[in-house]
């Protein structure tokens, strides 16, 4: 998979949903393995602090350091980060899970929010 | 004998994380889904139950890629709270049964599931998002955490956790210690995560999928996990592990509760059965 | 397609890295040791196999009891070697086929085998005692190891490894692409490893096990683990992968190699079987 | 199970085979983790040293030290510690797999070897 792409830029982005596979799991392990590595509070504020010497020290390769860098979240899915690694590196970069998630549908997330708080209520058959 | 009392199905989410740890009942969007929860949680009282058998899935906060395994059981004395990016939250201890958790691990694995055994794990909003909603704290319950990979795909199929859920059932019966044990599966509803569609939700099919449920569960035994995702969005495969709680029911239950609530990234759902028969 | 070409089955133990490591095979006590693996890397040069897909079990050099997997399979590009107290060992890299070992793993999960699944595996002498004394160096396959639980008890029963055996071959004959696949079983034949009768061996019970294994083996598939910890010692209880081997092959087999050799704390036997039918 | 015993002389020692269980898993839980990271050569090192002090850093109880004191195997294997991270141990306190196995029979490794060594050869119905 990761030999498809020389830049960041040339990881397709198709609409619709992306499955989570062995394979994307195996092609971005090593991203994976870096977001995972912020479970840790020690972690994170290292990242905080300097990303780019926490990068260079994890041993990313450049196309990933720019992966991260690109902070382009759809992209990163597409390349086989979990949605769910990929919120606690978002977090550090002090985005919500609701902006990296409204980042991939291509607006920003208090459009999406304000467009669905009013919805947030109980849908049952007899609520309707 | 151990004496299975019933079961649950709710759904886990961040919102579930959030609205808790800022205590947010008094907030008028936020009380329904509160409210949702208050008759499981009386239930529970009702019915005296001893243990929670939870059917649940990590989100990378305890089990990394390099090790990932379908089924992980706990039989741990006690648990800690994973940290999903803030910090271990802040909720009171959650203790094991021994000695029963180890019967059932070797009770499943004889009956040829193939489990990871852990001694350790850490518990996330998989397990951690609904119960403080459905159990006042100290949590009066001790905790089984069987641990279900719905992330890295393929995943355990419908049928597949429809079995555990009868092999669970049997073994629970089995159980020669006079304990109440209730049956959860957590996960969905309808919610996609990944790609452009971040944040679809499918309400009319999540009630269609509940009535399905109650109803005609064998109906969709045979179902690809990715029937599931068509219909209710990619991270609806998490449905599969209510198919354990279901399938150690009886064919007709009797409801106790349900309820639907629209999240803003997830159709949440709430259910309690017991046998009809 | 892919073609089965026919199973292996060894022992695994520590005496098999020394003899190794210290390059044993001009001692007289250790040349028909060494001697009874020059038929297998035959078979397998003959056979142009591509991979060998191991069955085998970890000694706690990989997983440790805080998560303990009944059945592990790596996917990875490569394996290192396990430190088992003096440092890795001086061996050549192996490989893994990853498309290969993703497909088996997927069609594995999908066939109702709860696998866990590993990117990272140390391979200790469950793998490689025994493989320098079957394939030259660098190894001329590709690895597939498939980790069983054969510690913690409760183990796999017989009839699960039996069962996980067909639904390998089912799997290896439905991979589209032309490679040649044999499947090797680790493990056994009679040790006793825990108490006070440390080093017992049953060469009698070993050959009486390898007739009724080559020829009637499902006479034995409804044994509990403990009739072969009874009658082959406590560590004999690894036989079980044996019948992964087993369950992949035609009722009858044609036996190509077959030695038993008594070590100094287990019986240490070699067996190569195609399908007679 | 620790409950049982108080004191390392109140291990009970039946003769004959050991089942390592969970329960048994569970029980040398902390031992087992001890001998487990003796898997990586640095912490061999350490232990070899001063396996008090490594022992103090590990956060043994008092119970466990005096079990790693005795060097009384087959109360390690009662007790519920694998065999094979028994031999991890023993193996930093100079023996061998033969040695500490052999102290479970009640005799010297060079005695049960002598025994032995006349009997290794093939034992194949023809080699009778
Ligand atoms: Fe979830
Ligand atoms: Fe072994």
């Amino acid at each position: 998979m990761s030999e498809k792409w020389k830049k960041v830029e040339d990881i397709k982005t198709p609409p619709g949903p992306v499955t989570f596979t062995m394979e994307h799991s195996q092609n971005g392990y090593r991203m994976n393995a870096i977001c995972y590595s912020l479970k840790q509070e020690e972690n994170r504020k290292k990242f905080r602090e300097d990303y780019e010497q926490y990068m260079a020290e994890f041993g990313l390769s450049e196309f990933e350091k720019d992966l991260v860098r690109s902070r382009d979240w759809l992209k990163m899915i597409h390349y086989g980060v979990s949605p769910y690694l990929i919120g606690k590196m978002a977090q550090c970069f002090d985005l919500s899970f609701m902006d990296w998630g409204a980042f991939m549908r291509g607006e920003q997330a208090k459009d999406f929010m304000e467009r669905n708080i009013p919805l947030l209520k109980n849908y049952n058959k007899d609520d309707r | 004998m151990a004496n299975f009392v019933g079961g649950i199905c709710t759904s886990h989410n961040g919102a579930l994380m959030h609205g808790w740890d800022y205590q947010l009942r008094e907030d008028p969007i936020w009380t329904p889904l509160f409210e949702s929860y208050d008759p499981v949680r009386q239930w529970i009282i009702d019915k005296k139950v001893d243990v929670l058998f939870f059917v649940f899935n990590d989100h990378v906060s305890n089990f990394f890629f390099d090790c990932y395994p379908t089924f992980a059981i706990g039989i741990a004395e006690q648990y800690e709270h994973a940290d999903e990016g803030s910090g271990p939250r802040d909720l009171a201890v959650p203790y094991g049964d021994v000695p029963f958790s180890r019967y059932m691990a070797d009770y499943l694995i004889r009956d040829e599931f193939d489990l990871t055994v852990c001694q350790e794990m850490k518990l996330d909003h998989g397990i951690m998002g609904p119960t403080p909603y459905m159990l006042d704290q100290p949590w009066p319950v001790k905790f089984v955490p069987f641990c279900v990979n719905v992330i890295q795909h393929p995943i355990p199929s419908v049928k597949r956790c429809w079995k555990l859920g009868k092999s669970i059932r049997k073994a629970i019966e089995a159980y020669p210690e006079d304990i109440n044990v209730a049956v959860v599966g957590t996960g969905g509803l309808s919610h996609e995560l990944q790609g452009t569609n971040f944040g679809r939700i499918e309400l009319d099919w999540d009630n269609e999928f509940m009535d399905k449920f109650e109803f005609e569960p064998e109906s969709m035994l045979d179902w690809d996990v990715k029937e599931f995702m068509d219909r209710g969005g990619s991270e609806s495969a998490e449905t599969v592990m209510w198919f354990a709680m279901r399938g150690a029911m009886s064919k007709k239950v009797k409801r106790i509760h349900r309820n639907l609530y629209r999240g803003m990234l997830t159709g949440m759902a709430v259910l309690v059965f017991e046998d009809a028969e």
